[in-house]
C-alpha cells in the first residue's frame, strides 16, 4: 500500500467538501412561490428547557395558539412553527440564530426572550434582516442599538422603574430599600427604581440568587428600619428572600418587577409571598376575555406571564404573511407600518422597535394566587 | 462494552500501524497527505453535505460552521492550554474558565468599552495581559500541592467571574457589546453573519498553538514539565527549577485559554459574566482528561466531543447534561486513561529511535 | 585524592519538631575521594543527606560547597552548583524514556528556555543534541544503553538503580551522592557496582555513598564516617573504622552479622 | 464605636453565620471522611445533600402528610409530636443520603479502583442501554423498556471488564465523580418532584425567638441547627476513635495495605466512609431544609464547592478542621456579605481560603485523619 | 502435620509474572524461611499467603483447606497474620491503638485481650514504655517490635514476617531473631523472608531458596548454610 489512510481519506473528504461548496452556498429553502405558503415558518427564541425554562413555555404557548387560530382559518396558508431552544444561555444562542436565519422560510421570530441572549444575536438578525417582536425582553439599552428589525410587545424597563417607584410612593412608602441580585436585568430596574425613588431609597448592596441563605441582607434590612423593600431580580431568588424576610421579622412591604410575575414566587415563598405586589409591563391575563377563552379551551389552563404579548407578536407576523408578505423584507416592512390593536394593547412601534403608548400593571399575591386587581400604575 | 472497548483498543493499534507505514513513507508523499488533511480541515464547513459523513457529523437544530468555530475551536483550543498545566505538568486547575474570561475581557475592553483598538491590535495584549494574569494567580499559589491548588484555582475562576460581574468598569452584568472583529483581508470579511472565516482563522489559531506547544513538548522544556509531573521532588533535586517551570506552565496555559477568549470575544461580539460560569471550568477539565490527558491529540479530541456532541444530540434537549454526566463515568470506568491515552516518546528530539516501535500503556 | 576541602559540612543540628536527628555534626568530603557514611538506622545519615542537597534547611550550622556556601540555595541551585543524588528508593521519571530521564538531568546545566524553544535557535538545537548525546554516552557507560528508549518502569531492577546513577551524573555534578545504592543487589550485582563506582570516581568525580552493606562500603571507600544517634562517631580510614572501639559497639556489635 | 453596619449588627451576623456554617462543615464532614480514606474529591457529594433535601420533603410530605400551610401558622404541633416529626425527618434524609454515598461509591468509583461488583455493572449497563436507546427514541417510556432489556446483557459484559480491571488515575476519578454530580443533579431535574424549579419544604418547626443574649433575638431554628451540629459531629467522632469499624477507617486512612494484612476488610470500610459521609450530609440536609424551608436540583453544585472549600480551610482529611472550617467560612461569608455586599462573599471567601494556606499550606489544623504528606 | 502447602503458584504484577511456580509447605511448629535475592518473589510469595495479592494459578492451603481465594480478612480470622515488609505501622495512632489492631477481625475485649497485650508487652518491654506515643515517632527497631507484637495480637496459627531486620543495626537484628525464636517456641508456626540469609537459616528449621521466580533449593537450615552454592550466592564473601 503506497499511500496511507490519512492521506487517502482526506483526499476523498475534500472531494467530497468541493462538491457540497459547488452545490449552492448553504442550505435555502426555495423561495420562489409567492403566493403559497409552503415553508412560511415563524420561530420561536428562548430558553424551553433548562432553568429558565417556564418562561419560554409560556411565550410558545402563546406562539402555538395564535398560529393555530391562523391555520384554522387559513387552509390555503398554512403557516409552520420552528423552536430555538437557547435555554436563556447567550453562550448557546448564536449557532441556533444563523441556523434560523440560513433557513429562509423563516419570516419572522417571536423573541428572543430574554435580554442577554438578545445582546447575543439581535446584530445577527439585523444583519440578516430577519423581524423580531420579543414579548418579554425588557432591557432599556435593546432598542437603543439601532436594529431596525427590533420590536417589543411591551415596554421596556425604563417605563417599568418610574412606574414601580410612583406606586411605591402612592402607597406611602417613606423608606424603602432598595436591592438586587446584581443581574443586568435586576441591577439595572434597581437603579431605575432607586433613582426615581431620590431620598426616600436606602441603598442596600446586592445579594447573591444562587446562595441560599440571606441572613446578611435580612439583618441590614432589620438594622435600616426600612417600611417597604423593592428587589430587582427574578422569582426563585425572591421567593427566598420574602421567607427569610418574614421569618427574620421584617414586615415591610415587599416590591418587585416583572422577574418576580411567576407561580414559582409562590411557590418559593409560600406564606411569605402574600400581599407582595409586582410591576409588570405586560397586561393581566384575564385583560381580553376572547383570548382567555380562546387558551382556555386550547391548554386546559389560564396563560401565564408573557402569554398574551407573544400571542400578539405572533398575531402581527401572521397578519404579515396574510397580506401577501412572503419575504422577510416584506413583513419588516408591513411591521413598520402596523397599527392595530392587539389582545394586550394597540400594536404601534416607533422608530426604535418600541411598543407606543404602553402602561405599567401593578399585581398582587392573593391567597396564593396571582391578582391582577390592582390595574394600571398612574 | 468491554467488546467495544477492545475495538477500541484495536483501532488504536490499527492507528500505530497507520503509524509505522506513515513513517516509512517518503518525504514527498507525507508532505502531500499533510497538506491534504489540513485542507480537508478547512473544508469542514461543508462536511454535513456530504453523504453518509454528512448526517453524522451535522448538527441538527444549530448551524454547523457556527458550531465549529464557536464551540468546537474555542474547546479545542482551551484544552490544548488546559493539557500545557494538567496533562504535562500535573498541576489541577479548577478555574481555568478565569483566564479564557480574561482574555475575552481584555478585547471587549481595548476595543468596545474603553478604547477602539483594531481587535488585531487587541488580540497579543489579550494574550499577554492573559499570561501576566496567570503569572500573578501562579506566584501565591503554586506553592501549594495537589487538590489544594485545585480548590484555589477554583476559587481565582469565580473571583474572576464575580469582579467582571460587578465591577462596572468591566461592564458589570450588562456586559460588553459591540466588540471590535478582526479585520477583513480581501475576501475574507469577518462580518455578523458568516461564521466561516471566523473558523478559517480559528483553525489557523489551532494550528500554530499546536506548533508552539509541540515545540516545548520537545524540549528541555516539554521534559522539565514531564519531570515535574511525575515527581516534584526528585525533578527538583535533578536541577529542574520546579517552580520556575510550572509557573511557565500555569503562564502558557493561561495565554492559550485567553487566546480563546479573544477569539470567541472578537466572533460574537458580545460577552457578558454569564458566558462564563464556573461550570465551564469543569467542562474544559473534562475535555482535556476524556480525550486523554498528556496528549495533545486526546486533548484535541476531548475538546472536539464535548463541544460538538451535545449539539450533534440536540434533540435530547433537557436530557443533554444528563447523558453528558452518564457518558463521562462510563468513559472514565472503561477508559480511565482518556480515549487517546499518553504515550511514552520513544524517539528523541534529536534522532529517531532505531527500531520505530511505540510502547503503550 | 586531593586535600581541597569540596564540601564542608560545618556543625549541623538539624531539628524536627523536639526531635533532634543531626546535633553538631561536621564532615569533610576532599575532592577526589570516595567517602563512606554509615551508621544505624535512625542515625541521620539520610538526614545528611537532605540537608546537603537542600531537601531541608538546617536547623543550626552551614553546608559549604566548593567555597561558597549553599545553605540557603533552594534544591536545584544546589545540583546546579554541581552535587547530584540518587535515592534509596528508585524515584525515576516513571512515564519517561530511560535516555529523557538522564536528559532531565543534562538539562540542568543548559540555559534555553521557552522563547528559544519556541523559536528553536542554533543554541538550543545545540544544546538539545548536546543534552541527547551526553545522556546516550551515559547511558552506554552504565551499561543500560540497550534499552534507551523504554519508558523507565518498564526496565528491570537493576537498570533502574543504574538509570539513577546515569540520570545524576549527567548533572555534571562534582560531588555525587550516593543513596544505598546497592539496596536489593546480589553479591554479583555489589561486585559489579563497586567497580562502577571506582571507576565514576576515577572519571574525576566525588563520591558521597551512603551503604548499609559493608562489602561495599569498606571495598571502595577512601575514608569512612560513622553517625550514631545524630552525632558523628567515628571518622577514618575503613581499617580504622573497623577496628574503633565505638563503632563496634555502636554499630557492628555482633561482627558476625555484617554479612 | 464606630457606626458601620457590621458593628451594630455583628452579633446578628454571628448567630446566623454560624448555623450557615453548621450546615457547611456537616457536609464538609463528607468530604474529609473520603478525602482520608481515598484521596479523592469526591465531587457528587454535593449531590447527595441535595438528595437529603428532597427526602426530607418527601418524608414530610408523603409520609407524614404535613400540609403546605397557606397562612404560614403552626397552630397544631408542639412538644413531643414535633420532637417526633423532626426526628424522624432526619433520620429519613440520613437513611436516603446515606445509601445514595454508598450506591454512587459503587457506581462511579469501584469500578475504577478496578474492583467494580454486579451492582454497579448493573446500573452502569442499564445507563449505557438507556443512553443507546435515547439516541434512538427520544422519549422516555420506550426508553426505559429499551434500557431494561438491555441491561442484562450489557451487564454480563461490563462485569468480565472489570474482572481484569486496574486502578484508574486520580484524575479519572475526579472526572468520574463530576460525570455522577452532573447526572444526578440533571436527573432531578428532569424527574424530580418539581423539575427544576424551585420547591418549598412545608413548616414543621415554628420560628420564633427563643432567647435573647447581646442584643440578638436567636431563633429556635437556629439553635436547633448549631447544637444538632455539633451532636452529630461529637457521635461522628465518637465512632471514628471508639468503636471497631471506627479504627478500621483510620487505619485503611493511614496505611490501607497493612489494614488489610490486619484482616480489615477495606471495601467495607470504604462503604463506611462513604455511608458515614452520606449520613451527615443526610442530617445537614435535614437542618437546611428546617432553616431555609427550600431546595432545588442544582441546589448542591454551591453548597458543595463552599463545604469542600470548608474543609481544605480547616485542613482536609481532619474532623475537627471540617467544623472548624465550616463555622469559619460561615461567618466569614456573613461579615463580608455586610461589610462589601452579598455579591462579593464568595470573593472574600475564597480571599480567605488564599490567605489561610499561604500560612498553612494544609490548612489550619492539618491533615490528620491520613498520614501527613512527606 | 503441614499447616500450610503452597502449591505451583503463578503471581503477576501487571504483565510480568514475579512468581514463577513456587511450592512449599510449612509444617506446624516450624520456622520456615525463604531467602534469595531482592527481585526473587519472596516477599510477593508472602503477600500472596496474606492475600493483598491475586493468584493466577495455583493454590493454596491452610489447614488443608483451600484459601486461595479467600479474602484476607477472612485468612487472618483462620489464624494468618502478617508483620509486613517495611513495618506498616500506622503513624497517627498511638502504639496501644497499633497494637489493638491487631486484634480487629477477633474483636476480643476483656481479659482476653489483656492478657494478650500484657503478654506482647513482656516481649517487648520496649513498647510498654512507649504506650501512649505515636506510631509514627517510633525508632525503627521500635516500629519492627510494634509490627511483630501487632500481628501477635491476632493470635496468630502462623506468623509471616517480612525482612524483619531491614534497616535495623546488627545489635537489634540479633534481637529480633532471638525473639523469633521466643515465638515460636510458644507454639507458632512462623514463615520468615529475610535478605540477611545467614541469620535466617541459623534461626530456621528449614528453608526454600528463591531465584527470580523460582524455588531453586531447598534443605534444613543448617544444611543450606554450610551448602558452597548457597554461601556463595547469598551469604557473601
Amino acid at each position: 500500500m503506497k499511500k496511507s489512510r490519512i492521506a487517502r481519506a482526506s483526499a476523498l473528504i475534500i472531494g467530497l467538501s468541493l462538491v457540497g461548496v459547488a452545490c449552492g452556498s448553504d442550505d435555502s429553502a426555495s423561495d420562489g412561490a409567492a403566493a403559497s405558503c409552503e415553508g412560511v415558518k415563524i420561530a420561536f427564541f428562548g430558553a424551553l428547557t433548562g432553568e429558565a425554562g417556564n418562561l419560554g413555555v409560556n411565550i410558545k404557548k402563546g406562539l402555538d395558539l395564535a398560529v393555530a387560530e391562523f391555520n384554522e382559518a387559513n387552509a390555503d396558508c398554512q403557516v409552520g412553527i420552528e423552536a430555538y431552544d437557547s435555554q436563556g444561555d447567550p453562550d448557546q444562542a448564536p449557532a441556533l440564530a444563523d441556523k434560523a436565519i440560513a433557513d429562509a422560510g423563516v419570516l419572522g421570530i417571536v423573541g428572543p426572550a430574554f435580554s442577554g441572549e438578545s445582546k447575543a444575536v439581535n446584530g445577527k438578525f439585523d444583519e440578516a434582516g430577519l423581524p423580531i417582536i420579543t414579548p418579554s425582553a425588557t432591557n432599556a439599552d435593546l432598542s437603543k442599538n439601532g436594529w431596525k428589525i427590533f420590536h417589543r410587545a411591551l415596554a421596556g424597563d425604563d417605563k417599568q422603574g418610574p412606574g414601580l417607584a410612583s406606586k411605591i410612593t402612592a402607597d406611602g412608602k417613606m423608606k424603602v430599600g432598595v436591592l438586587d441580585d446584581a443581574s443586568e436585568y435586576g441591577k439595572g430596574l434597581a437603579d431605575i427604581v432607586q433613582t426615581s425613588l431620590g431620598d426616600k431609597a436606602v441603598e442596600m448592596n446586592s445579594l447573591d440568587p444562587e446562595s441560599a441563605d440571606y441572613s446578611a441582607v435580612v439583618t441590614a434590612a432589620k438594622d435600616a428600619g426600612i417600611d417597604a423593600l423593592f428587589f430587582g431580580g427574578y422569582y426563585a431568588a425572591a421567593g427566598k428572600l420574602a421567607k427569610q424576610l418574614r421569618d427574620g421579622g421584617v414586615d415591610a412591604q415587599l416590591y418587585f418587577g416583572d422577574g418576580v410575575l411567576d407561580k414559582g414566587y409562590i411557590e418559593a415563598g409560600g406564606p411569605a409571598a402574600e400581599g407582595s405586589i409586582i410591576g409588570c409591563t405586560c397586561a393581566p391575563f384575564d385583560s381580553n376575555a376572547t383570548f382567555l377563552a380562546a387558551f382556555q379551551a386550547k391548554f386546559n389552563e389560564d396563560p401565564a406571564t408573557y402569554g398574551a404579548e407573544a400571542y400578539d407578536a405572533a398575531t402581527v407576523f401572521l397578519a404579515a404573511i396574510k397580506s401577501g408578505a412572503r419575504d422577510r423584507a416584506s413583513v419588516l416592512a408591513f411591521i413598520k407600518a402596523y397599527d392595530a390593536p392587539g389582545v394586550t394593547k394597540q400594536l404601534k412601534w416607533d422608530e426604535t422597535g418600541e411598543v407606543v403608548g404602553t402602561a405599567v400593571y401593578a399585581y398582587t399575591i392573593k391567597d396564593g394566587k396571582i391578582d391582577g386587581s390592582l390595574g394600571l400604575i398612574k | 462494552m468491554s467488546q467495544l472497548s477492545n475495538l477500541w483498543t484495536r483501532f488504536l493499534s490499527l492507528n500505530t500501524d497507520v503509524q509505522v507505514r506513515w513513517k516509512s513513507m517518503s518525504r514527498v508523499q507525507r508532505l502531500s497527505g499533510y497538506v491534504l488533511a489540513v485542507l480537508a480541515l478547512y473544508l469542514a464547513p461543508w462536511w454535513p453535505k456530504i453523504p453518509g459523513i454528512g448526517w453524522l457529523v451535522n448538527t441538527p437544530g444549530t448551524q454547523f460552521s457556527t458550531v465549529l468555530n464557536d464551540q468546537v475551536i474555542i474547546f479545542v483550543l482551551v484544552a490544548l492550554g488546559l493539557n500545557v498545566v494538567v496533562g504535562l505538568a500535573g498541576l489541577l486547575d479548577l478555574g481555568y474558565v478565569g483566564f479564557y474570561a480574561v482574555g475575552a475581557y481584555v478585547v471587549g475592553v481595548l476595543t468596545s468599552q474603553h478604547a477602539s483598538l483594531p481587535w488585531i491590535v487587541a488580540l497579543p495584549i489579550a494574550v499577554v495581559v492573559s499570561m501576566l494574569v496567570g503569572v500573578i494567580l501562579g506566584t501565591p499559589t503554586l506553592r501549594l500541592r495537589g487538590d489544594y491548588l485545585a480548590i484555589v484555582t477554583l476559587g481565582f475562576g469565580e473571583i474572576i467571574r464575580i469582579s467582571a460581574k460587578n465591577l462596572d468598569w468591566l461592564g458589570a452584568s450588562r456586559g460588553i457589546s459591540d466588540i471590535g472583529k478582526p479585520p477583513s483581508i480581501g475576501p475574507l470579511k469577518f462580518g455578523v453573519l458568516d461564521p466561516k472565516p471566523y473558523y478559517w482563522l480559528g483553525l489557523t489559531l489551532v494550528f500554530l498553538v499546536v506548533f508552539c506547544l509541540y515545540r516545548l513538548e520537545e524540549s528541555r522544556v516539554g521534559r522539565a514539565w514531564t519531570a515535574i509531573r511525575e515527581d516534584e521532588d526528585a525533578a527538583e533535586l535533578m536541577g529542574v527549577n520546579t517552580f520556575k517551570f510550572k509557573l511557565w506552565a500555569f503562564a502558557i496555559g493561561a495565554a492559550v485559554g485567553g487566546l480563546a477568549g479573544a477569539h470567541y470575544a472578537g466572533k460574537v461580539g458580545f460577552i457578558s459574566p454569564d458566558n462564563f460560569p464556573l461550570q465551564l471550568s469543569i467542562l474544559f477539565l473534562a475535555a482535556v482528561v476524556l480525550g486523554g490527558s498528556g496528549n495533545m491529540a486526546g486533548a484535541i479530541l476531548g475538546g472536539i466531543m464535548v463541544a460538538w456532541l451535545p449539539e450533534r444530540f440536540r434533540n435530547f434537549t433537557d436530557k443533554r447534561v444528563l447523558v453528558f454526566g452518564i457518558a463521562l463515568v462510563l468513559v472514565m470506568v472503561f477508559r480511565p486513561e482518556g480515549l487517546l491515552p499518553r504515550r511514552v516518546r520513544t524517539k528523541s528530539p534529536m534522532k529517531p529511535a532505531s527500531d520505530g516501535q511505540e510502547v503503550t500503556q | 585524592m586531593t586535600n581541597e576541602v569540596l564540601l564542608d559540612f560545618n556543625n549541623v543540628t538539624m531539628q524536627f519538631g523536639g526531635v533532634t536527628a543531626l546535633s553538631d555534626v561536621s564532615v569533610k568530603i576532599f575532592r577526589g575521594e570516595i567517602l563512606g557514611l554509615i551508621g544505624p538506622n535512625g542515625a541521620g545519615k539520610t538526614t545528611c543527606f537532605n540537608v546537603m542537597t537542600g531537601v531541608y534547611q538546617p536547623t543550626q550550622g552551614s553546608v559549604v560547597f566548593n567555597g561558597s556556601d549553599i545553605t540557603k540555595l533552594k534544591r536545584f541551585q544546589i545540583t546546579q552548583s554541581g552535587i547530584a543524588r540518587t535515592f534509596q528508593n528508585i524515584r525515576l521519571f516513571s512515564e519517561m524514556t530511560a535516555v529523557e530521564n538522564v536528559m532531565v538531568g543534562a538539562d540542568a546545566r543548559k540555559t534555553s528556555s521557552i522563547p528559544a524553544a519556541l523559536l528553536r535557535t542554533k543554541h538550543q538545537r545545540a544544546e538539545e543534541k548536546e543534552s541527547y548525546d551526553r545522556s546516550m554516552e551515559l547511558l552506554a557507560l552504565m551499561g543500560i544503553a540497550d534499552r534507551a528508549s523504554d519508558a523507565a518502569r518498564n526496565l528491570p531492577y537493576g537498570y533502574q538503580r543504574r538509570l539513577e546513577i546515569a540520570r545524576a551524573l549527567a548533572t555534571e555534578p562534582e560531588l555525587l551522592c550516593l543513596d544505598e545504592p546497592a539496596a536489593g543487589f546480589n553479591p554479583a550485582e555489589k561486585q559489579q557496582l563497586n567497580e562502577l563506582i571506582l571507576k565514576i570516581r576515577d572519571q574525576g568525580y566525588t563520591v558521597l555513598l551512603i551503604e548499609h552493606d559493608m562489602s561495599v562500603v569498606m571495598n571502595v571507600s577512601d575514608r569512612v564516617a560513622v553517625l550514631d544517634f545524630g552525632k558523628k562517631i567515628a571518622e577514618g580510614l575503613p581499617s580504622e573504622v573497623r577496628s574503633n572501639p565505638d563503632v563496634i559497639a555502636a554499630y557492628l556489635g555482633v561482627p558476625d552479622d555484617a554479612a | 464605636m464606630p457606626d458601620w453596619l457590621i458593628v451594630r449588627t455583628f452579633w446578628d451576623l454571628t448567630v446566623t453565620g454560624l448555623a450557615l456554617g453548621s450546615i457547611y462543615a456537616l457536609v464538609a464532614l463528607g468530604y474529609t471522611l473520603v478525602y482520608g480514606v481515598l484521596r479523592l474529591i469526591n465531587f457528587a457529594h454535593s449531590e447527595i445533600f441535595m438528595v437529603g433535601t428532597f427526602s426530607a420533603l418527601i418524608a414530610s410530605t408523603q409520609l407524614l402528610n404535613i400540609p403546605m400551610l397557606e397562612d404560614g401558622n403552626y397552630p397544631y404541633r408542639t412538644g413531643g409530636t414535633l420532637v417526633l416529626f423532626l426526628v424522624f425527618i432526619l433520620f429519613a434524609a440520613m437513611f436516603i443520603s446515606g445509601v445514595g454515598a454508598v450506591a454512587l461509591e459503587r457506581i462511579a468509583y469501584r469500578p475504577l479502583r478496578g474492583n467494580g461488583d454486579a451492582f454497579g455493572a448493573i446500573v452502569l449497563a442499564f445507563l449505557t442501554s438507556f443512553v443507546i436507546g435515547l439516541i434512538f427514541v427520544n422519549e422516555t417510556k420506550a426508553n426505559l423498556i429499551i434500557a431494561c432489556v438491555g441491561t442484562a446483557p450489557i451487564s454480563y459484559s461490563y462485569l468480565r471488564f472489570f474482572k481484569k480491571g486496574k486502578k484508574a488515575p486520580r484524575l479519572a476519578f475526579l472526572i468520574s465523580a463530576i460525570g455522577a454530580s452532573t447526572a444526578i443533579a440533571e436527573a432531578v431535574g428532569i424527574w424530580g418532584p418539581n423539575r427544576r424549579e424551585q420547591y418549598q419544604t412545608p413548616r414543621i418547626l415554628e420560628k420564633k425567638v427563643l432567647f435573647n443574649a447581646l442584643g440578638t433575638d436567636v431563633r429556635v431554628d437556629y439553635v436547633i441547627v448549631i447544637v444538632g451540629a455539633l451532636l452529630m459531629m461529637t457521635a461522628l467522632t465518637l465512632f471514628v476513635n471508639k468503636t471497631k469499624l471506627g479504627r478500621g477507617v483510620r487505619a485503611v486512612a493511614q496505611d490501607a495495605e497493612t489494614a488489610r494484612i490486619l484482616g480489615v476488610n477495606v471495601d467495607l470500610i470504604i462503604v463506611v466512609t462513604f455511608a458515614l459521609g452520606g449520613v451527615m450530609a443526610g442530617g445537614a440536609a435535614m437542618l437546611f431544609t428546617m432553616v431555609y424551608d427550600q431546595s432545588r436540583f442544582n441546589i448542591g453544585f454551591i453548597l458543595g464547592v463552599k463545604s469542600f472549600t470548608a474543609a481544605v480551610l480547616g485542613g482536609i482529611g481532619n474532623l475537627k478542621g471540617a467544623l472548624l472550617g465550616g463555622f469559619m467560612l460561615g461567618l466569614v461569608e456573613n461579615y463580608g456579605s455586610a461589610l462589601f455586599g452579598g455579591q462579593w462573599k464568595d470573593v472574600i471567601a475564597f480571599v480567605v481560603l488564599l490567605v489561610v494556606l499561604m500560612v498553612r499550606p494544609t490548612g489550619i489544623l492539618g491533615e490528620s485523619l491520613g498520614r501527613a504528606r512527606v | 502435620m503441614t499447616l500450610l502447602e503452597v502449591r505451583d503458584l503463578h503471581v503477576f504484577y501487571g504483565r510480568i509474572e514475579a512468581i514463577k511456580g513456587v511450592s512449599f509447605t510449612l509444617n506446624e511448629g516450624e520456622i520456615v524461611t525463604l531467602i534469595g535475592a531482592n527481585g526473587a518473589g519472596k516477599t510477593t510469595t508472602l503477600r500472596t499467603i496474606s492475600g493483598v495479592r491475586t493468584v493466577a494459578e495455583g493454590s493454596i492451603f491452610f489447614e488443608g483447606e483451600d484459601i486461595t481465594k479467600m479474602a484476607p480478612h477472612d485468612r487472618v480470622k483462620r489464624g494468618i497474620c502478617q508483620a509486613p515488609e517495611g513495618r506498616g505501622i500506622f503513624p497517627g495512632m498511638t502504639v496501644r491503638e497499633n497494637l489493638d489492631m491487631g486484634t480487629y477481625v477477633r474483636g476480643d475485649k476483656g481479659p482476653q485481650k489483656a492478657k494478650d497485650l500484657e503478654h506482647v508487652m513482656h516481649l517487648f518491654p520496649r513498647l510498654r514504655e512507649r504506650i501512649g506515643q505515636m506510631g509514627g515517632t517510633l525508632s525503627g527497631g521500635e516500629q519492627q517490635m510494634l509490627a511483630i507484637g501487632r500481628a501477635l495480637m491476632s493470635k496468630p496459627r502462623l506468623l509471616l514476617l517480612d525482612e524483619p531486620s531491614m534497616g535495623l543495626a546488627p545489635m537489634l537484628i540479633a534481637q529480633i531473631f532471638t525473639i523469633i525464636k521466643e515465638i515460636n517456641a510458644d507454639g507458632i508456626s512462623v514463615l520468615l523472608v529475610e535478605q540477611n540469609a545467614t541469620q535466617a537459616l541459623k534461626t530456621a528449621h528449614r528453608g526454600y531458596v528463591l531465584e527470580t521466580g523460582y524455588v531453586v533449593k531447598t534443605g534444613a537450615g543448617s544444611d543450606l548454610l554450610v551448602d558452597p552454592a548457597v554461601r556463595a550466592a547469598y551469604l557473601g564473601g
